[in-house]
């Protein structure tokens, strides 16, 4: 070591990103340590959004967990309830109609439609297209009337029921679908142009937080994340729930899992929820959308208004809640970010004894440090974006 | 001498106008509306004066009154002298880039030869670069006296990325120069006559690597890395608010400006409009104004079509700012070292080949 | 009109020269050092000698006090005071005597080659792109060229000096 | 680690007991390489400028001659003129549905209360005659509702529905947010269609 190295006073600086700067969105901070604009430490700090929900649950009824799951990741809401409502159905052991289920998959679909183009428009936007942002928010807002029409709320949708689902589909409800997809596949084909082969955008995603296959199943990696990294593991694919196994439908992989993969498979999967909505809504059967269980699902209102039976069914199921047998159960479904699973635990009584939620983003963002490391300033940018951490789920 | 001056003050209210009083604050609103449109929205349209909108318009009064009455903050750290020197820094060499930039021809007016620019130096050209050096320091004091390390992140970049872009303009420039043997920008600008001596045909290559580094050295997306909102907050005025910070905000607007009449004088046949020359609009109008009438008019004539050019090349800088995403802090550092200026070296060699053996 | 403002640039030259040796501040001596350049700037301007006076600007205060000002903020010298701090009456007893040898030799040299030209003594030509650009492309063309292979050869020797160090710290 | 390895060899479709055709996995990484002409970035720039200009020429085409029936070519509304239509299904704020005479045709019997999620509602049940039960107060804390719908679904005598109100409820104080009675209750002939919508909904599909 020379001697004017020695003196060289060097240090490195240390800086928060976070919990409120531009990029950290979902509440999260970073406390990153510089040599020059090199990342040499990351530490990723979360519960800024904390809200109780597991301990909430405990103190609800079955039901009044619905609204609760809302928040969880409340870009995708819809399934979140499908998820929550599924696992109660298979701790009940009942099964719901059949054109309930294709109800589901329609609005679980168009809820991950959601997702990714929130994702995909918000790591544009963090990367300065501002554009391309808007184009896919405008897709989303129709999407989003679409989720209105249907459920009569954008963001906390409250939609789907244990044993069954709010409402039916609305009049002209194929109308609005024909329309808003001929709408998003436009934007859709113009947000491709502005940013896959855009040398800019490829030289800020490419080759950024790569992680190879083994790395990602080991930090439990799931979803669109994994699926970039080149594994084809879906659980609509490998667990089929609702109807999934009769849609035709493709799992889009990557390659080297860099945020350039994980855009591809989200755009990707952008078209084939779209193909799934549209499958759906051909096949869907006519018929009952809930379980005839007064003890489960209410009684349609007329009967509730003109028959005693009705009625006290109602009354006992609203006040000492729905009482699945005790025992515990797990269901997973495919979440916006990845494998969404309920662990529901129950005592026999009207309350869950644990609802235990495992969220999706929880693993990818703890794989944060283990992506940047090592790379620039900027990269956090992008990676943080394709993880897409929700901080209402991550949290909870 | 009386004369003199009058000449060159109106000429200086004339361009002080034109920049500060109507570009300023005008591109604040074009470019919130602009983007608007472009992004299937409606944007700013709500001030109004007694009910009338005007499209917005009066957005840029209402900013004006916010921002000059908001408090005007200093962090308790910062070097006070420094944090509020450094707006005026960068404002105002935006402001006095427009002096040599020739806006019209040269005209016989009342017994006077009246040549449409303020200073028209022999040095021309090589005047913008200096004063492009001088406002890093704005940025760079900027980011340094306010203490908070995005803002020192942020001055770091700027002071690295703006002197690095410097080299490769000067060098994109010294194509046109050759080509047209003078540095003197009305000479350049009155040689543009001819449609097909347009700098565009001449020096093609030249134009990308100018307006590349013209947009790097404004720091405008996709070039924004001193103040990447999504990685430094702000960057380099991260600490600033109310009237400092619009000193900045009109150093980019300013500068966005002084660009595209750069661009407009350079590539672009100045105040020609193609095939027309100044003789013949002369001739045209001496027909019904006389031949004082004739230059006024040829005059008038040759501003609006030099700021119609310039307006133009702000709704291209603009479309670029929103359609883009920015680049990576080491990419644009390789883009200007390993690309544009090998490219625009290149370039040079090939003009000076050329203009030689012709 | 054209003198007052030579002397007022001359004025501000002296001042923020001063100003650069006398305060302790980093920062503030490299940003008086910029103001002087761009006073000398003018005052080349005012002499007619406008290419000096921008490449003055271009070169000294755009691209190499913005290299010293970037070098200051990345080493984050804090504004202490210097090490010579305890001798300072010697030091400006020491300073004082020098700047006034100097003075009285200026003032002799001075008397002995006369007053300044002034700016109307030299051609149209002077100080213009094309008279620079023919005089160091003829006459001075050596100098010029062995300057320029100067630089280059202290541009490689930084770098290779730069590169050692870094391997040094690494072994 | 040790366990996960080995993947390149078995394809993950084999560990999950999937098989591969099921999975139909489709690879997104359209090419590896860029073409030199996207190299060059200008190209791709110039695509995106002509994208963004033809939005941005197309929409001014829109300002200024609108397609028929509508005033402008983009979607955004201009709020307080214009408002959205909303769907049969919006939930908007509660309200209390009045018989014809004013009186509530609320019984207190505390289903809503019991059912909401965000305990927003309470209510002091009283006896107007004997038998006959009504909500001496009833208060909604709309600093708390969480616009789930539930009251409304529980409720046994239609009194309690989602309006299609949404105005109103941005507040300095929480104090005002706490919606009494006479503030919530509307006249049967304003909620109609909510009425329609939830007795519909509720039945005709239900078995």
């Amino acid at each position: 070591m020379s001697e004017i190295s020695k003196d060289l006073h060097t240090e490195h600086m240390v800086i928060n990103m976070g919990p409120s700067h531009p990029v950290t969105h979902g509440t999260v901070k970073f406390l990153a340590t510089l040599e020059g604009e090199t990342i040499i430490d990351l530490d990723v700090e979360i519960g800024y959004l904390h809200r109780g929900f597991e301990k909430m649950c405990e103190n609800s009824t079955w039901q009044q967990v619905i609204p609760y799951t809302d928040r969880l990741n409340y870009v995708s809401p819809l399934i979140n309830n499908t998820g929550y409502a599924l696992a109660v159905e298979k701790l009940l052991g009942i099964d719901v109609p059949e054109r309930c289920k294709y109800l589901r998959v329609i609005a679980c679909e168009l809820s991950r439609l959601s997702d990714h183009l929130t994702n995909v428009a918000a790591a544009g936007l963090e990367l300065g297209a501002f554009t391309a942002f808007l184009y896919f928010v405008e897709a989303r807002e129709l999407v989003w009337d679409l989720i209105e029409a249907l459920c009569g709320a954008r963001v906390t949708v409250n939609y789907i029921r244990i044993g069954g689902l709010k409402n039916d589909l609305p009049e002209r409800f194929e109308e609005k679908v024909k329309y808003t997809f001929k709408e998003v596949r436009r934007l859709w084909k113009d947000v491709d142009k502005l940013l896959t082969k855009n040398r800019i955008f490829i030289d800020r995603v490419r080759g950024v937080g790569a992680i190879s296959a083994e790395e990602a199943i080991a930090y439990g990696f799931t979803g669109p994340c994994l699926r970039a990294c080149g594994v084809p593991y879906d659980v609509r694919k490998a667990q089929p729930y609702l109807v999934y196994d009769r849609m035709d439908f493709e799992v889009p992989i990557g390659e080297t899992g860099d945020n350039y993969d994980k855009y591809l498979v989200r755009m990707e999967e952008i078209q084939q929820s779209m193909r799934i909505v549209e499958q759906a809504l051909a096949q869907m059967p006519d018929g009952p959308i809930n379980v005839r269980m007064p003890q489960v699902r209410m009684e349609p209102k007329e009967k509730i208004y003109s028959r005693i039976d009705s009625l006290i069914y109602h009354f006992k199921t609203v006040i000492e809640g729905i009482k699945p047998p005790p025992g515990e159960v797990y269901l997973a479904v495919e979440g916006g970010n990845g494998e969404l699973g309920f662990y529901l635990v129950s005592d026999g009584s009207g309350k869950p004894y644990k609802c235990r939620v495992r969220p999706p983003c929880f693993a990818l963002t703890a794989a944060m440090p283990r992506l940047v490391k090592g790379r620039l300033l900027a990269d956090i940018v992008p990676t943080f974006d394709m993880i897409n951490m929700i901080g209402g789920e991550c949290d909870r | 001498m009386l004369a003199d001056l009058i000449e060159s003050l109106a000429k200086i209210v004339f361009i002080f106008t034109v920049n500060v009083g109507v570009f300023a604050p005008i591109l604040g609103w074009v470019e919130r509306k602009q983007s608007a449109v472009m992004q299937d929205r409606i944007g700013a349209n709500r001030a109004d004066i007694l009910g009338f909108t005007a499209i917005g318009l009066f957005h840029s009064l209402a900013d004006a009154v916010k921002l000059l009455t908001k408090e005007d903050f200093v962090p308790a750290n910062a070097n006070k002298f420094f944090h509020t020197l450094a707006p005026f820094i960068a404002l105002v060499p935006a402001i006095s880039a427009f002096a040599i930039i020739p806006f019209g021809g040269r005209y016989e007016l009342f017994g006077r030869e009246i040549n449409l620019v303020i200073a028209d130096l022999d040095v021309g050209i090589l005047y913008v670069f200096a004063l492009a050096g001088l406002a890093t320091y704005g940025t760079v004091l900027a980011g340094w006296s306010s203490r908070s390390n995005w803002s020192l992140l942020g001055g770091l970049r700027a002071s690295a990325q703006m002197l690095s872009y410097e080299v490769a303009m000067g060098l994109s420039i010294i194509g046109i120069i050759i080509v047209y043997g003078s540095l003197r920008l009305t000479d350049i600008g009155a040689a543009q006559e001819n449609f097909f001596r347009w700098g565009i045909f001449l020096q093609p290559v030249g134009f990308i690597i100018y307006m590349t580094c013209a947009i790097a050295e404004n720091k405008r997306i996709p070039f924004d890395i001193p103040e990447a909102e999504s990685e430094l907050v702000a960057g380099y005025f991260t600490e600033y608010s109310g009237m400092k910070f619009v000193m900045f905000w009109m150093a980019e607007f300013l500068e966005m400006v002084t660009i595209s009449a750069i661009v407009t004088t350079l590539f672009f046949g100045a105040w020609h409009i193609p095939f027309v020359t100044d003789a013949m609009l002369l001739s045209w109008f001496s027909g019904f104004a006389g031949p004082n009438g004739a230059a006024a008019l040829a005059m008038a004539v040759n501003i609006a079509v030099f700021f119609a050019k310039v307006s133009f090349f702000i709704w291209l800088q603009m479309t670029i700012r929103w359609t883009l995403p920015r680049f990576r802090y080491d990419q644009v550092m390789r883009m200007c070292w390993k690309m544009l200026l090998p490219l625009s070296l290149i370039n040079l060699s090939i003009t000076g080949l050329v203009v030689l053996l012709l | 009109m054209e003198l007052l403002i030579f002397y007022a640039f001359c004025v501000g030259a002296v001042v923020s020269a001063l100003l650069m040796v006398t305060t302790k501040r980093p920062v503030r001596a490299a940003m008086s050092l910029v103001a002087t350049m761009s006073f000398l700037a003018g005052l080349y301007a005012l002499l007619n000698a406008h290419l000096i006076a921008v490449l003055q600007l271009i070169v000294y205060a755009g691209a190499i006090m913005v290299l010293f000002l970037f070098v200051i903020m990345l080493l984050n010298i804090e504004e202490k005071e210097g090490k010579l701090a305890k001798n300072v009456f010697f030091i400006q007893l020491a300073g004082t005597v020098v700047v006034g040898i100097l003075m009285v030799a200026m003032v002799v040299v001075m008397n002995k080659i006369g007053a300044p030209v002034a700016g109307a003594a030299v051609d149209e030509t002077f100080g213009t792109t094309k008279a620079v650009g023919w005089m160091l492309f003829t006459k001075y063309l050596l100098p010029f060229e062995i300057a320029s292979v100067l630089l280059l050869a202290a541009i490689v020797g930084a770098v290779i000096l730069a590169k050692r160090r870094i391997d040094n710290s690494k072994a | 680690m040790s366990t996960t390895t080995g993947l390149g060899q078995s394809p993950y479709s084999v560990q999950v007991g999937v098989p591969a055709a099921v999975l139909k996995a489709k690879k997104v990484r359209r090419r590896l390489d860029l073409t030199l002409w996207e190299k060059l970035y200008v190209a791709e720039i110039v695509r995106g400028l002509v994208i963004t200009s033809k939005h941005f020429f197309i929409n001014m085409l829109g300002f200024i001659f609108p397609p028929a029936g509508k005033k402008r070519k983009v979607f955004t509304v201009y709020y307080p003129e214009e408002k959205l239509t909303l769907p049969s299904a919006y939930r908007g704020r509660p309200v209390l549905v009045a018989h014809a005479d004013g009186s509530e045709k609320c019984v207190a019997c505390g289903l809503c209360e019991k059912m909401c999620p965000a305990h927003a509602i309470s209510i002091v049940a009283a006896e107007k005659a004997p038998g006959e039960r009504y909500p001496a107060r009833y208060t909604l804390d709309l600093g708390r509702c969480v616009y789930c719908g539930y009251c409304e679904e529980v409720c046994p005598k239609e009194a309690i529905v989602m309006s299609d109100e949404y105005q109103g409820l941005a507040q300095g104080d929480r104090n005002l947010l706490r919606f009494q009675k006479e503030q919530l209750l509307r006249p049967e002939g304003k909620v109609k269609t909510r009425l329609y919508f939830v007795r519909r909904i509720y039945s005709k599909w239900n078995y």
